[in-house]
């Protein structure tokens, strides 16, 4: 049988204060399980009383060895497998890894690809974000916002289901395009969540924004400023909620995100209360990306028509030898990009999430590492957290809003 | 190559003999690993590379000088623009200085390469194992580190691997 | 166990009291809080208004597993959380049961690597697995009730 | 003592006791099926018809799981904390009228358990012991987020108590007593809701943090500390203070009922006295409805907001109402 690894007091003593091994403050084990940490998190908190001094987040709890899998498996196999990291913004985590792979290989993905990639990619974003609100209101005991949300989410899953088939893990998103194109009902399904959106974030708000315990339970908790967040590398919108309007999708536009109209939202509180705007905010943005992508959908190609590296249509593969044995040739062996390393970004739900990918002339990747916006947001929890209460603890977690799977990985 | 990195890029190359690179835009300067730091300060001091956007190490097996190359991609929210360093770490005592003092998110970075790839930071704050347990032996991202597959059970060979596989109940 | 330990076999009574037992551990299962990964999303959102296991009493998610039925192992298991969760296990007073959810707590999933366990079977054991990444809903509910199925069959004399 | 006031108090404790363990199992239906009515759900609806078999599946569940004691617990206190917290929480109502006096047998009875003319002071000593249980049970149970739990409890109960207590005097001044039959004899006309409104809010802002209820529940804020007090219990101990905890409901609900919305008063009693007990029952299931209601919409206080606003605000505001009733009465004479 396995033991638990624990670490010793005495090894963490550079982390804690004197007190703590002398038994005057209180060493609390809040994790692996524990409903608020939204997943395998760890923290190790020193308490005086109910107030945290210090705070050691310990995670791995989650470690899936992604990386190194993806390291023995073809460009096509691998994208499988990075569905399962950040799982709720998993059309991201496919748009970015299909990104590295078109720059790798100069493929060109068609103006209706991207459109449709991204409807996909903010009704993800929406769809992490309404979780986001359920969760983090459930944390501070609100929980009728969670179920209401959840409830909204289903109708973007049913999107996802149309488009893919799959609810969350959909691998739509390909080198070179998407998988296939969308079924005709896909614009009515979109355009019916376009217009049922907006009343329902209003409902949202409603129940939290001007709710005098939750602005008691947010405002001026787990601050931050420009400065130290970017030191600390913290992208998304806990930087945004300190006043700085930094946006991959505005800096570095991808997937034509430049054609569209949208706000950046930013606060410049940067504490709980500020992260709850500036999310909520994106929201609406987000539909507002949504119904432009959708109104101006453009019609052709959904795959770039390069054979050594994007599979021939179903269809051709019974008439043609040569797509037959692309085809072939593809899913046995696999495509082979240049030998050289890329570096592409895109914003997530939670900030900046990026891949380093490496190849070496083989048709699978020599080294693939995910740059994942969770890992900087838990690493400033100590931070946040300090001399801040038990309770407000659970709604710092909650407001930077970390996803397990990818910090883990 | 973006015009507003050649300040940067000369500058570099010139102070800390480094060898530029361009590769589908993305440009990568390999610096000196005894020269990173001072490369990476003079970077965000003086050429506004605010943040310290990954940090990450590759493992060129068999050779053993260089063996890993560490890989630092720094970006810059004025300019929006993206640089990589690399530095070669030799593969008999990888151990390099750590960036921590210079970007502070470095911290779980390093800690994370240390963990999976098995290079040592001199320098680091708080070195331990980041993902996985502290008692876990090797660096399962070195390529030398087998994958840990476990074999597919079928109906012929169930048995077999049911005698070899752990079994928790016991 | 509990009570029922006491009592012996009393034939009809026995049969009557078994039937009872088992119907009200069918109808009160309490999950325990606990998710992994992924398909803890979707063991959330079976939760939820659209598919709601409420309906069978199933809302009362305990989080000290020390009040809880069930366990929905939802999502990969490191080998970093492996103990933990037996740990947890150990934790539950019995009865308790466990639903592999999905085909990472089943058998590893797609992640055949150092870092997964191949299967939680390996460390606390099953009762029902669902299939799946993650499983639907539907297919979480569907695990439930087979389960209740499973306990419904269940005799005093068989438990240890 | 006769026979015969023994024999009718032994009755009026076990209908007491009875209508209280029912109750308790039908307000967490209640509870469940409301609750998910405003999230958009359904509800249990499987064990029995609409559910309603729901409290006897989980009863009958808890009977028949594993008893677990920790190994570095205090075994004999972790046994007699839930036991602590339940029987104060049974006993509250005994002197809670629950209709007009009638007449049997040629003999009249009241329909309390007991009519103690300090019923009012009864009840605050009470509430006050059943917090001993939970904090026993917090420090017994050899755990640290229990223990906070335990901690939790004990500081707000300080703080609340003394509003509560203020906020009892308002009727008592009115009615110029303190037992409960003439406070709600008192009210045969108009309640002491319309004379009395900052003093009912008050006191149902103050019974239920005293209840440890939403959105006062940091006891056992279950996304804070796991489960609070009750991390480490199991089966029918956990049972136990679940029960208090909805039992406890129910009395604030009939407490709140008597002292501000005309206890069992309502048209039509004087003429048929059976009216009575059904007009207490409809304004108990308002009240609890408001309870669940709040549960549904209000996030969870924190803790040192929660003293500071017992302290702050509600006591200050307390004494003023007490202070204002007492001028008022003074000045118009009764």
């Amino acid at each position: 049988m396995r033991e638990i690894q624990e670490f010793t007091l005495d090894e963490l003593k550079h982390l804690f204060s004197p007190k703590a091994l002398t038994g005057e403050t209180m060493v609390l084990n809040m994790g692996p399980q524990h409903p608020s940490t939204h997943g395998v998190l760890r923290l190790i908190l020193e308490l005086d009383g109910e107030i945290v001094l210090n705070c050691v987040p310990d995670i791995g709890y989650l470690h899936t060895g992604i990386e190194k899998n993806m390291e023995g498996k073809t460009y096509q196999k691998a994208e499988v497998l990075t569905d399962r990291m950040d799982y709720m913004y998993t059309m991201g985590n496919n748009l970015v890894y299909c990104l590295a792979v078109e720059k790798l290989t100069e493929l060109k993905s068609p103006a209706r690809a991207d459109a449709i990639r991204v409807i996909l990619l903010e009704l993800s974003r929406l769809q992490s974000h309404l979780l986001w609100i359920g969760t983090s209101a459930l944390d501070l005991g609100a929980m009728s916002v969670f179920l209401y949300a959840m409830r909204e989410r289903e109708m973007i899953l049913d999107v996802f289901e149309l488009v893919s088939g799959q609810r969350m893990m959909t691998t739509f998103i390909r080198p070179g395009g998407l998988w296939r194109d969308v079924p005709v009902e896909f614009e009515a399904a979109v355009k019916k969540i376009v217009e049922v959106f907006p009343k329902r974030i209003d409902s949202y708000e409603a129940l939290l924004t001007k709710n005098p315990i939750f602005m008691d339970r947010t405002k001026g908790i787990g601050k931050i400023d420009t400065k130290t967040a970017l030191a600390w590398d913290v992208t998304g919108p806990t930087l945004r909620a300190t006043g700085l309007a930094h946006d991959i999708r505005k800096a570095n536009p991808y997937c034509g995100y430049e054609q569209y109209d949208f706000d950046i939202p930013t606060q410049t509180t940067g504490d709980v209360y500020g992260r709850y705007q500036v999310r909520v905010e994106e929201m609406r943005q987000s539909v507002r990306i949504v119904e432009q992508a959708l109104n101006k959908l453009p019609y052709g190609p959904v795959r770039d028509n390069n054979p050594k590296f994007v599979p021939p249509p179903r269809s051709e593969i019974g008439v043609s030898m040569e797509a037959l044995i692309h085809h072939f040739k593809l899913w046995t062996e696999g495509f082979i990009p240049p030998v050289g390393s890329v570096y592409c970004t895109i914003e997530s739900p939670r900030g900046e999430m990026g891949l380093f990918l490496e190849s070496d002339g083989s048709p699978k990747p020599y080294r693939a590492h995910y740059r994942t916006p969770s890992v900087p947001l838990l690493q400033i929890m100590p931070i946040l957290s300090k001399g801040c209460f038990v309770a407000d603890l659970i709604g710092i977690i909650g407001s930077i809003d970390i996803v397990l799977g990818d910090t883990d990985r | 190559m973006n015009e507003l990195l050649n300040p940067a890029v000369f500058a570099i190359q010139a102070r800390f003999n480094g060898q530029v690179s361009e590769f589908r835009g993305d440009v990568t300067i390999l610096v000196p690993a005894e020269k990173i730091i001072a490369a990476a300060t003079a970077l965000r001091d003086e050429f506004d590379f605010d943040m310290l956007s990954a940090e990450t190490a590759v493992d060129y097996c068999p050779q053993t000088n260089p063996r890993f190359h560490m890989v630092y991609i720094f970006y810059s929210t004025k300019t929006h623009l993206y640089l990589t360093f690399r530095a070669p770490v030799n593969g008999d005592d990888p151990k390099i200085a750590t960036m921590e003092t210079v970007y502070p998110n470095a911290n779980w970075r390093e800690r994370e390469i240390w963990d999976l790839m098995g290079i040592r930071f001199e320098g680091h704050s708080d070195l331990r194992r980041l993902l996985l347990p502290p008692n876990w032996v090797g660096h399962p991202l070195r390529k030398d580190y087998p994958l840990g597959y476990e074999e597919v059970q079928y109906t012929f060979n169930f048995d077999d691997i049911d005698l070899r596989k752990p079994k928790g109940v016991r | 166990m509990g009570l029922e330990q006491k009592l012996g076999n009393t034939g009809v009574v026995t049969t009557t009291l078994e039937n009872a037992v088992n119907w009200s551990r069918t109808n009160s299962m309490w999950p325990m809080l606990f998710g992994l990964a992924c398909c803890a999303i979707e063991m959330m959102a079976a939760q939820a208004a659209n598919y709601d296991m409420s309906r069978f009493g199933m809302e009362l998610m305990r989080a000290s597993p020390r009040q809880s039925d069930l366990m929905i192992v939802a999502g990969r298991v490191s080998q970093k959380m492996a103990p933990v969760l037996r740990n947890l296990y150990d934790q539950m007073p019995d009865p308790k049961w466990v639903i592999a959810m999905g085909d990472c707590a089943a058998c590893g999933g797609v992640y055949n690597n150092y870092a997964v366990l191949q299967g939680v079977d390996e460390v606390v054991p099953v009762d029902i697995y669902v299939a799946g990444c993650p499983p639907r809903p539907e297919g979480l509910i569907n695990g439930v009730v087979a389960l209740h199925n499973k306990i419904k069959g269940e005799q005093f004399a068989k438990w240890k | 003592m006769t026979f015969g006031l023994f024999l009718e108090w032994f009755i009026k404790s076990l209908v007491v006791i009875l209508a209280m363990t029912i109750g308790f199992a039908y307000v967490t239906w209640f509870e469940r099926r409301v609750l998910a009515k405003f999230q958009a759900r359904i509800g249990p609806n499987r064990a029995g018809k609409e559910g309603l078999l729901q409290p006897v599946a989980d009863a009958l569940k808890l009977i028949f799981k594993e008893e677990l004691v920790p190994a570095n617990a205090d075994k004999l206190i972790f046994i007699l904390a839930p036991v602590i917290t339940m029987i104060p929480a049974l006993i509250i109502t005994g002197v809670v009228p629950w209709g007009p006096p009638i007449t049997l047998f040629g003999k009249t009875f009241t329909l309390s358990v007991s009519d103690i003319n300090l019923g009012v002071l009864f009840i605050l000593t009470v509430t006050s012991i059943s917090i001993y249980g939970i904090t026993l049970a917090g420090w017994s149970s050899n755990n640290k987020y229990a223990t906070m739990g335990g901690l939790r409890a004990t500081a707000q109960m300080i703080s609340y108590e003394l509003a509560l207590g203020l906020a009892f005097i308002g009727p008592i001044l009115i009615a110029g007593s303190m037992g409960i039959n003439d406070i709600v004899n008192a009210q045969q006309h108009v309640w002491f809701v319309i004379y009395q409104p900052l003093g009912a809010i008050i006191y149902m802002i103050a019974a239920i943090a005293e209840i440890n209820r939403s959105p006062f529940d940091m006891p056992e804020a279950e996304q804070e500390l796991t489960a609070g007090y009750h991390t480490e219990y199991s089966g029918m101990k956990f049972a136990l203070f679940f029960m208090a905890e909805y039992i406890k409901m129910i009395a604030i609900c009939m407490i709140g009922a008597s002292l501000f919305l005309g206890g069992y008063w309502g048209p039509g009693v004087a003429a048929y006295p059976w009216l009575g007990p059904l007009y207490l029952f409809i304004k108990v299931v308002i009240l609890l409805f408001v309870l669940v209601w709040i549960r549904a919409t209000l996030p969870r206080f924190r803790y040192d907001r929660l003293m500071a606003f017992g302290w702050k605000i509600l006591f200050p505001l307390a004494l003023l109402n007490v202070m204002v009733t007492a001028l008022v009465i003074t000045l118009v004479g009764g």
